[in-house]
C-alpha cells in the first residue's frame, strides 16, 4: 500500500483548534493522519517545534491560525506569517521539500476548511513519499 | 525530576469515542508508558462517578499527574481540572488528549483511529510528565479612576463611579465641561433642551468629594497595568501649567469626536456663501432665538443637506447616525419660528431607527416639508442666484424618486455635519495603548459581546470615541464602562491566572527584540538592570515573546517548548 | 619482497600528513609517497554563500594564517564588486598582514623548527620541542619569544579587532579604522618586534651557523632540490606580501614568468594523484612532467627561501642587510638548499618589521577614509597573497545577487606538494639504504626535509586538514619484522 | 588531586589550528601549564604519535582537549581513542563542539564536494578524470587515505563528552580559565559548557539598544554601520541575541555582526532556529508581499542562522538525549 504520511499540526486555540472540533461536532470526515497540539496563539509556535518535529520522523508539520485581523491576540497570526518564508527558506537549504511545511488560517467556524485542508496536504504527501530527514540521519549513522 | 506517578483515564463517551476507537487498546499502550501508574476506561469520564474515580486514583495510587483522553479540552477541561483540583492535585499537573472531536467523530477506519488516539495520549502522557505546578498571582486594585473627557459620557461615568463610592480624576482637554452636547440646542426626538440634560450634570460633577476635575488639562503618559496604572497629566487649571502624576486603577476613555469640515465639499460653497452653515452654526441661531439669513431677514426658503461628509466614497465610508433626527427637528423648528418658510430637506436615505424616531419622522413629513432625495456619492451643488431672483441661492440636484435635475432655492442652507475620529485620536490610542479602526475610532475588545472594554485590561471606551452614536447609545456606554469598573473595584484585588509568560532574569540579556511584540505592551524594560520582564497582569499568555526570545529566557508557563517539544516526541514515537 | 616505512603523524607541522616509504629487500627506498589523508570542501561548501561573508568564513581554512585567507579573499570579493578600494584600506591591511607575518615566523621558527637545531636532530623526541628549546635557551629568551609573538597578535588586534580569525575586511575596505590612540598603543610593541627580528638572526647565527655540522647539512644535506620558485613581487622586484605580480624564477636565477592574479589560470595548473586529497600545482605553460627536477621540470617551491630567491633585492634597509649575508653565506642567489628556509623566514621578519616602522610613521594611517560602499557587482575576482608558507590564489565568481557561484582556491603548502614529495623521497634514500636501518633519529631528519616547508595542511587540505602520528612498519619477506614509534 | 602532575592531550581532528593557537595565545601561561602539566601529546607543537596513545592505560590522562569537526574515519577512530584514555574529555572550540565551518559542508553532499575540488575548479590539469581513491596500489605496496564521511559530525555525536569549550577560536582568556579550572579541580557538573557566559552575547555588548522594528534588511557591504548602536537595529544581522557571551564581543566590536560561533544560550537548543524566531518577530510589516521583500535582504539565510552549527541543528544531530 502507498506510503501513509504523519502530519503534526501546531493549532492555535481560539480559531484553529475549535475549527478542528468543529469538524468534529459537524461529523465532517478527514484522513487519520494529522496528530494536533494545541497552543494558545500560532506566535506561540517555535520554528524549533516544526524541525523537531521533521526531525522525529514527521512527513509534514501544519500550522494553523485565525485569520489575519481576527487573532484573538489582535496580531499573533501575524508574527507567525512573518517566520514562515524564513523557515521554508532554511528548509530547503536543509534539502527538505517546501510542501512539507504549511501555513494556513482556519476560523472557528471553518470545520469544513480544515477537513479539506488535512484531506488536501495528506494527499500530497502522499505523493511527495516519505521525508528523507529522519531516513537521512539513520543512513549517515550506517557507514560509521 | 522525581519519577512522576501518572494516572490515565479513557473515556468511551456512552459510544461516542469507543464505535470507533478500542479504548482497551489505548489503555494497555498507554499502561506501558513511563511514569505511568494505572489506566482505566469509563463510560462518562465527565460524570460525577467519572471523575470521583479519578479522585480515587490519586489516593490509590498516590498520583502526582493525570491524562483524561476523552473529549476536547475546550468542553471538559475546566471540569477535569476541577476534579484534579477536588482530589488535592495542582489543576495544571492535568492533560487532556482530544479522541472524540478530532478523532472518533471525523475518522472512521477503527485501526487507524486507534492508533492516533494511542498516539495522541501519549503525547499527553509525555507532556503532563514535564508539566509545572501553577498558582495564579493576585495584585492590589487601586479604586481611583480616570475619566479622559468631560462630554456627556465622560461625565456620566464619572459621576457613576463616584455615586459608587470611589475618587475620580476627570481630565479636559479644554477650558469647560458638556463637550459637543454643549453646543446643541434642543435634542430629538423628545426635543428636551441639552442645557438641561447638562447643567445638572456638571455641577453635581463639580460638586462631588469623588470627582477631582482637571480643565486645561492633558494625560501625558500612562504606565503600568490594570489596578496599579500611573498617570502623568499637564494641567493648566487654576495656577501656572504643572505636571502631576498620581495611581489609578482603571481609565475611561471618554473623549468624543469632532464634526467633519464642512469646507472639504467646495460645492456646497461653505465659508464663501454667506448664508451656508453647518449644523452647529444653526444650534447656535437657534439658542439665541434668531433664525435669519446673514443680513438679518427671516429665510422664506430653507434647505437642510444630510449626510454632509458621511456615507460618502470620498469622506467618510459611515453613517453618523444622530443627523438625519436633528434634520428633522431642525425642519420642525424653522417651520415654528418662519411658519412661511419652505423648508426642503435633502436626504439620501431617512434613518430612523432609534426609539420613537420613527414617529418623530412621520410628524416631521406632516409639517409640509418638502422631502427631496438625492443620489450616495452625487452632492447637490449650491449656487448664488442672478439677481433678480425671490431667492439668495440656488440649489442643483438629481432628484431620485422623480428622477429629474431640479433647482431648488434657498435663502438659508443646513449643512448636517457628521461626525469624525479626533484629531488627537491617534495620541491618545498610543497613550493608553488601544487601537483604533480604519477611521480612527476605538476598536472595542469585542463589538458586539465585550463592547465598552478593550484589549488592554483596565481600559474602557465609552460614547462617540468609539463610534458615532447618539445620546442614550453614549450614556449607557458610559454606564456600562462604570459598572465593569465598580464591579472590578468591588472585587478588591485582581485574581491573575496561572497561565502567562515570564522572563528569567538569569537568562535575560537585554537585547530587547520582545519589547514590542506585546500586544498588551505587558513587557517592560528595566533601564537599570537592563532586562526585560513581563507584568503578568497584563500578560494574556499568547506566547508570541516566548517564541521569539533568543536566549530561551521567556517561558510560556503551562506551553514551556520543554513541554510542546516532550508532546511532539510522544506523537511520532 | 618490499617493506613499508609509515611515518604517521607527521607531527610539528599545521595539519594532517603521512609518509609511506617502501624499501626493497636489499634495504634500497623504492618509494616514498607523502600523504594528505583529509578533506573539508570550502570550494564546495561557499557555493550559494553571500560572497561579501567569504572572507570571514575562508580564514577556517587555517588557523595558524588565517589573515593570508582573510586578505586574498577579499581581494577576490573586492574583484566581485569592482575593485574600488581606498588607498588607507590597502594599507592598513599590509600593515595588519606584517604583524600577522611576524607571529607566524616565530611560532614556526621557534616553535616548530628550533628544536630540530636547538636540541638537534637526534634528540629525544620527549624534549624535542617547543618547551625543550625553552630549557635549552633558558626561560628568559623562552619569556621573550612567548612576548614577541604575543605583541604580533596584539598589533593585529588592536588594528582589525580580532588576530585568529579576522572578520574586519569588506568589499570596499575594511570595517574599522586605526585610532590615533590605538597607534600610539601599538609604536611601542613594534619598536620591539623590530629588535626581537634582530635578536632572531643572532639566535640563528650562533645556534646554527655557529655549527659546522648543521651549516653542512644545509649546504651538503639530502635538503636541496632543482626547482623553479615563486613568489610575490613589487614592480621592483622586491618581495611583496600582500600585493603585487606573481614571479616565477628557475633553480639558476632567470625569470620564467610575472603574472598579475587575474592571469593565474595561464599559468599555474593542478595535477591529482588518487592516493592524496592534496592536489600537485605546476607550471601550465610547461605541462605535467611528473616529480622531475632540473631544466625542464615544470614544479615549483612557493617558501620563504622561493621568495628570496625571486626577489632581487629586499624592500627594507635592514632586510637588505640580511638577504645579502645570507645568499653571501650560501653561496649566492638563487639559493636551493632547502634548509635555508629557516634563515629567509627570519630576513622576511625582519622586513615585516621595518615596514610596521614605516606605517606607525604614516600620517595618512589614522585617517577615516578606509572604506567605500561598492556600487556595482562585476562578479568576478582573483586574489593573491603571500601566504607564509606560499602564494596564495582565491578566484570566486558570483551572481547578479551577490552570492557565490564558484570558488578556487590554490593555497600555500599545496605549491609545495610536489617539491615536498621529492625531497622526502630524496631524505629517505639519503638517509636509509643497505646496513642503514631506519632508526627514530633517521626518521626525523626525514621529516626535517619537508619540516623546512613550514607545510601547513589544515590551509593544503582547505580541501582538506588533518595530522598523523609517525609509526614505521618494515616489512621483510612479506612479514612484520619491525616496528619502529616515537 | 594529589601532586602528580596534570596528564594532557590536545588533538585536533577535521580544524584548522586556530584552537591551538588560542593555546599558545595564552602566551606566559603556556609554560606554566608545562609545570603544572604532561603535555603527553600535541601534533601540532609536540613528537608523539598515535602509538603512545594506543600505550596509555584506560584513564590515565586527566585531560584531552579534542579541537576539530570529525569528518573522517580517522578523526572518529582517535577521538574513540581519546575517550578511552582521558578522565576528562573536552570538545573545544566551535567545531568539535557544534561542527564549525566545516559542517557547512552537511548543506551540500560528499559527491558534490569531490566532484568540485578534483573534476570543477578551473585550475585543474585540462582533462583530469582523476579522483582520490581510498586504496591504491603502487609498486611495492598499497596506499590508504581515511573514509570521507557522507557527512560532518560533533564530537558529541560520536562520542560521550564531558565538557563543552565553545568558540572559533576559544578567547584565550577563557582557555586559561577553563585550564586552571581543571588544574584547581574545580568543575561545574559533566556536559556542562565551560569558558562562556550564562547569557547571550548582548549582555556584554556595549551598542545602545531600543526596541527592535526593521523594515530593511542590509548585508555588511552596503551600509556604513553605526559603531554606537545595536547592529540589528542597523538592519545588519548580528547572531548575538542568540549566540552565548563569553567571547569579548569580538566581532560586533570590529564593527561587524556576530555569526554565532560561542553556539546557543543555555536553554536553546537549536541556535539557527531560535535566531530565525526573533529575527522574523520584529519584522515591521503585516503585509505577505512586503514581508517577503523585506526577508528578501537576507539571501541563503541557513548559512547565517546556522553557521557554525549545522550538524548540531535538530535536523542534522545524530545525538539526542
Amino acid at each position: 500500500m502507498s506510503h501513509e504520511p504523519q502530519i503534526v499540526g501546531f493549532l492555535c486555540n481560539w480559531c484553529s483548534y475549535a475549527g478542528a472540533d468543529l469538524a468534529g461536532t459537524s461529523r465532517i470526515p478527514y484522513p487519520p493522519n494529522i496528530r494536533v497540539i494545541r497552543v494558545m496563539c500560532s506566535a506561540r509556535i517555535e520554528p524549533e517545534f516544526v524541525v523537531e518535529a521533521l526531525a522525529r520522523g514527521a512527513d509534514g508539520v501544519l500550522v494553523c491560525g485565525c485569520h489575519p485581523g481576527d487573532c484573538h491576540y489582535s496580531e499573533g497570526n501575524y508574527k507567525a506569517m512573518r517566520r514562515f518564508p524564513l523557515l521554508k527558506q532554511v528548509l530547503e537549504a536543509y534539502g527538505v521539500e517546501n510542501e512539507r511545511v504549511r501555513l494556513e488560517w482556519v476560523s472557528a467556524s471553518e470545520g469544513q476548511r480544515f477537513a479539506e485542508i488535512v484531506a488536501e496536504m495528506t494527499e500530497r504527501l502522499r505523493a511527495l513519499g516519505p521525508s528523507r530527514v529522519k531516513a537521512a540521519l539513520q543512513a549517515d549513522m550506517l557507514e560509521r | 525530576m522525581a519519577e512522576p506517578k501518572i494516572g490515565v483515564f479513557i473515556c468511551s463517551c456512552g459510544t461516542n469515542i469507543s464505535h470507533v476507537v478500542d479504548t482497551e487498546a489505548v489503555r494497555e499502550q498507554a499502561l506501558v508508558l513511563p511514569g505511568v501508574e494505572t489506566a482505566r476506561t469509563y463510560r462518562y469520564m465527565c460524570s460525577n462517578p467519572g471523575q470521583e474515580m479519578i479522585g480515587a486514583a490519586v489516593r490509590e495510587h498516590g498520583l502526582d499527574r493525570v491524562v483524561v483522553a476523552a473529549c476536547s479540552p475546550r468542553m471538559h477541561e475546566r471540569t477535569f481540572r476541577g476534579a484534579c483540583r477536588a482530589a488535592g492535585l495542582n489543576p495544571y499537573l492535568f492533560e487532556m488528549a482530544n479522541i472524540r472531536e478530532q478523532c472518533s467523530w471525523v475518522h472512521a477506519d477503527r485501526p487507524a483511529a486507534t492508533l492516533k488516539a494511542t498516539a495522541l495520549t501519549r503525547a499527553a502522557v509525555f507532556r503532563v510528565a514535564r508539566n509545572e505546578p501553577l498558582d495564579g498571582l493576585t495584585a492590589e486594585m487601586c479604586p481611583t479612576t480616570l475619566v479622559l473627557g468631560g462630554g456627556i459620557a465622560g461625565l456620566t461615568a464619572a459621576l457613576e463611579l463616584a455615586e459608587g463610592g470611589y475618587p475620580v480624576v476627570l481630565v479636559e482637554r479644554s477650558d469647560r465641561l458638556g463637550g459637543n452636547l454643549a453646543r446643541v440646542d434642543l435634542t430629538a426626538p423628545y426635543l428636551d433642551s441639552a442645557r438641561d440634560l447638562l447643567t445638572e450634570r456638571i455641577t453635581r460633577v463639580r460638586r462631588h468629594h469623588n470627582i477631582t476635575v482637571m480643565l486645561h488639562s492633558q494625560l501625558k503618559a500612562l504606565s503600568g497595568f490594570v489596578g496599579n496604572f500611573t498617570a502623568t497629566v499637564q494641567t493648566a487649571d487654576g495656577e501656572a501649567p504643572r505636571t502631576i502624576a498620581f495611581r489609578l486603577g482603571n481609565v475611561v476613555v471618554a473623549t468624543g469626536y469632532r464634526e467633519f469640515d464642512a469646507s472639504r465639499i467646495t460645492h456646497y460653497g461653505w465659508g464663501k456663501l454667506p448664508n451656508v452653515v453647518t449644523s452647529f452654526e444653526f444650534e447656535r441661531m437657534l439658542r439665541s432665538g434668531r433664525i435669519e439669513t446673514k443680513d438679518g431677514r427671516p429665510p422664506r426658503y430653507a434647505a437642510i443637506i444630510h449626510c454632509v461628509g458621511s456615507r460618502s466614497r470620498e469622506f467618510h465610508g459611515y453613517c453618523s447616525r444622530v443627523c438625519c433626527m436633528t434634520a428633522l427637528k431642525y425642519a420642525q423648528e424653522i417651520k415654528s419660528a418662519v411658519p412661511d418658510c419652505y423648508v426642503s430637506d435633502l436626504y439620501i436615505d431617512m434613518h430612523a431607527f432609534g426609539k420613537g424616531c420613527e414617529d418623530f419622522y412621520k410628524r416631521g413629513s406632516e409639517a409640509k416639508t418638502l422631502f427631496l432625495m438625492y443620489g450616495k456619492n452625487e452632492h447637490p451643488v449650491i449656487r448664488r442666484a442672478p439677481p433678480g431672483d425671490d431667492c439668495e441661492m440656488l440649489i442643483e440636484v438629481d432628484e431620485q424618486l422623480s428622477g429629474e435635475r431640479i433647482e431648488i432655492p434657498a435663502d438659508l442652507v443646513v449643512l448636517m455635519v457628521g461626525m469624525e475620529a479626533r484629531e488627537d485620536s491617534a495620541e491618545v490610542a498610543h497613550l493608553v495603548n488601544i487601537s483604533q479602526d480604519k477611521d480612527g475610532w476605538f476598536i472595542e475588545s469585542h463589538p458586539k459581546l465585550d463592547p465598552v472594554a478593550t484589549t488592554t485590561e483596565g481600559i474602557y471606551i465609552a460614547g462617540t470615541c468609539a463610534a458615532p452614536k447618539d445620546i442614550p447609545d453614549t450614556v449607557a456606554q458610559a454606564r456600562a464602562a462604570a459598572g465593569r469598573i465598580l464591579a472590578r473595584i468591588a472585587r478588591g484585588r485582581i485574581e491573575i491566572d496561572g497561565v502567562f509568560a515570564e522572563v528569567h532574569e538569569e537568562r535575560c540579556s537585554g537585547c530587547r527584540i520582545c519589547n514590542e511584540l506585546c500586544p498588551y505592551s505587558a513587557i517592560e524594560f528595566d533601564s537599570e538592570k537592563r532586562r526585560s520582564h513581563v507584568i503578568a497582569a497584563a500578560c494574556k499568555a499568547c506566547g508570541a515573546c516566548a517564541a521569539a526570545c533568543p536566549s530561551g529566557a521567556v517561558k510560556a508557563r503551562h506551553f514551556t517548548s520543554e513541554q510542546v517539544l516532550a508532546q511532539v516526541e510522544g506523537l511520532l514515537s | 619482497m618490499t617493506r613499508t616505512v609509515t611515518i604517521d603523524p607527521i607531527t610539528r607541522l599545521e595539519g594532517h600528513g603521512k609518509v609511506e616509504i617502501f624499501l626493497g629487500d636489499d634495504g634500497v627506498v623504492q618509494d616514498c609517497f607523502f600523504q594528505i589523508p583529509e578533506l573539508r570542501g570550502f570550494e564546495r561548501f561557499v557555493v550559494g554563500r553571500p560572497i561579501e561573508e567569504l572572507p570571514r568564513i575562508v580564514t577556517r581554512i587555517c588557523g595558524v594564517c588565517p589573515a593570508s585567507h582573510h586578505l586574498a579573499s577579499a581581494k577576490a570579493v573586492d574583484g566581485c564588486f569592482g575593485g574600488e578600494v581606498p588607498a588607507l584600506a590597502h594599507k592598513l591591511r599590509d600593515m595588519y598582514y606584517h604583524a600577522h607575518y611576524i607571529h607566524s615566523h616565530i611560532a614556526h621558527f621557534y616553535a616548530l623548527a628550533a628544536p630540530d637545531f636547538v636540541c638537534g636532530p637526534d634528540a629525544d623526541p620527549a624534549v624535542r620541542n617547543i618547551l625543550g628549546v625553552v630549557a635549552k635557551v633558558g626561560l628568559e629568551i623562552g619569556g621573550r619569544v612567548i612576548r614577541a609573538r604575543s605583541l604580533a597578535q596584539t598589533i593585529q588586534r588592536t588594528i582589525a579587532g580580532r588576530a585568529t580569525h579576522p572578520v574586519w575586511c569588506l568589499p570596499g575596505g575594511v570595517s574599522k579604522g586605526l585610532s590615533s590612540a590605538e597607534l600610539e598603543q601599538i609604536r611601542p610593541m613594534v619598536g620591539e618586534l623590530a629588535s626581537f627580528a634582530d635578536f632572531s638572526l643572532g639566535v640563528f647565527r650562533d645556534v646554527v651557523l655557529g655549527n659546522p655540522a648543521y651549516v653542512d647539512l644545509i649546504l651538503h644535506g639530502p635538503y636541496t632540490l632543482d626547482v623553479h620558485n615563486m613568489g610575490l613581487v613589487d614592480e621592483t622586484n622586491a618581495p611583496n606580501f600582500y600585493h603585487g605580480r606573481v614571479r616565477v624564477v628557475d633553480f639558476e636565477g632567470r625569470e620564467i614568468c610575472k603574472y598579475s592574479p587575474a592571469e593565474y589560470r595561464e599559468h599555474v595548473a593542478e595535477h591529482v594523484e588518487p592516493w592524496t586529497y592534496l592536489k600537485f600545482p605546476y607550471l601550465k605553460k610547461r605541462g605535467w612532467k611528473g616529480f622531475t627536477e632540473g631544466r625542464d621540470s615544470s614544479l615549483y617551491c612557493a617558501t620563504p627561501l622561493a621568495r628570496l630567491n625571486v626577489a632581487d633585492r629586499m624592500a627594507t634597509p635592514r632586510a637588505q642587510e640580511a638577504y645579502q649575508e645570507m645568499f653571501s653565506t650560501l653561496g649566492g642567489h638563487p639559493c636551493r638548499a632547502l634548509l635555508a628556509n629557516h634563515w629567509a623566514r627570519l630576513v622576511e621578519m625582519v622586513q615585516n618589521a621595518e615596514m610596521l616602522e614605516r606605517y606607525c610613521a604614516d600620517p595618512e594611517i589614522t585617517g577615516d577614509g578606509y572604506r567605500v560602499v561598492p556600487q556595482r557587482i562585476t562578479g568576478e575576482g582573483v586574489g593573491i597573497v603571500e601566504a607564509m608558507r606560499g602564494t596564495l590564489t582565491h578566484h570566486y565568481t558570483c551572481d547578479e545577487n551577490g552570492l557565490c557561484t564558484s570558488a578556487n582556491l590554490i593555497v600555500g603548502t599545496t605549491n609545495n606538494n610536489a617539491p615536498i614529495q621529492m625531497v622526502t623521497k630524496k631524505a629517505a634514500q639519503a638517509l636509509i639504504g643497505p646496513g642503514k636501518e631506519p632508526t627514530p633519529a633517521i626518521l626525523n631528519m626525514i621529516e626535517m626535509a619537508f619540516r623546512a616547508f613550514d607545510p601547513c595542511y589544515s590551509c593544503a587540505t582547505h580541501s582538506l586538514p588533518g595530522q598523523m602520528p609517525l609509526r614505521v612498519e618494515i616489512y621483510k619477506g612479506g612479514a612484520l619484522h619491525r616496528i619502529f614509534e616515537r | 588531586m594529589n601532586a602528580r602532575k596534570l596528564q594532557v592531550a590536545l588533538y585536533w581532528g577535521a580544524a584548522c589550528g586556530g584552537c591551538d593557537v588560542a593555546v599558545l595565545d595564552t602566551d606566559e601561561f603556556v609554560l606554566d601549564l608545562a609545570q603544572a602539566a604532561d603535555i603527553r601529546f600535541w601534533p601540532i607543537a609536540v613528537d608523539g604519535k598515535y602509538s603512545d596513545l594506543e600505550a596509555m592505560a584506560d584513564g590515565e590522562l586527566d585531560l584531552a582537549l579534542f579541537n576539530g569537526a570529525v569528518r573522517n574515519s580517522e578523526n572518529e577512530q582517535v577521538a574513540k581513542l581519546l575517550r578511552a584514555k582521558s578522565r576528562i574529555l573536552v570538545a573545544f572550540g566551535s567545531c568539535a563542539h557544534l561542527g564549525g565551518i566545516p559542517g557547512l559542508a552537511n548543506l551540500t553532499s560528499k559527491d558534490d564536494i569531490l566532484a568540485t575540488v578534483y573534476l570543477g575548479n578551473p585550475s585543474l590539469e585540462p582533462g583530469n578524470q582523476t579522483l582520490p581513491q581510498p586504496r591504491t596500489a603502487v609498486n611495492g605496496g598499497a596506499l590508504e587515505i581515511p573514509t570521507f564521511y557522507r557527512r560532518v559530525y560533533r564530537l558529541s555525536d560520536v562520542v560521550d563528552v564531558d565538557y563543552f569549550v565553545p568558540g572559533c577560536p576559544p578567547a584565550p582568556a577563557q582557555v586559561k580559565a577553563v585550564l586552571l579550572a581543571v588544574v584547581g579541580g574545580q568543575l561545574p557538573p559533566r556536559r556542562s559548557v565551560l569558558g562562556a557566559g550564562e547569557r547571550a552575547l548582548c549582555d556584554e555588548c556595549p551598542r545602545a539598544k531600543s526596541e527592535k522594528k526593521v523594515k530593511r534588511f542590509y548585508r555588511p557591504h552596503q551600509v556604513v554601520q553605526d559603531p554606537q548602536r545595536c547592529l540589528l537595529e542597523q538592519g545588519i544581522l548580528c547572531m548575538g541575541p542568540a549566540t552565548r557571551s563569553g567571547c569579548g564581543v569580538r566581532c560586533p566590536n570590529s564593527n561587524q555582526g556576530c555569526r554565532g560561533c560561542y553556539g546557543p544560550p543555555p536553554d536553546v537548543r537549536d541556535q539557527g532556529a531560535r535566531f530565525l524566531s526573533a529575527l522574523a518577530s520584529i519584522v515591521d510589516s503585516k503585509d505577505p508581499t512586503e514581508i517577503e521583500e523585506i526577508l528578501a535582504g537576507l539571501p541563503d539565510f541557513a548559512s547565517f542562522a546556522y553557521r557554525f552549527s549545522v550538524p548540531a541543528s535538530s535536523l542534522q544531530r545524530s545525538h539526542r538525549p
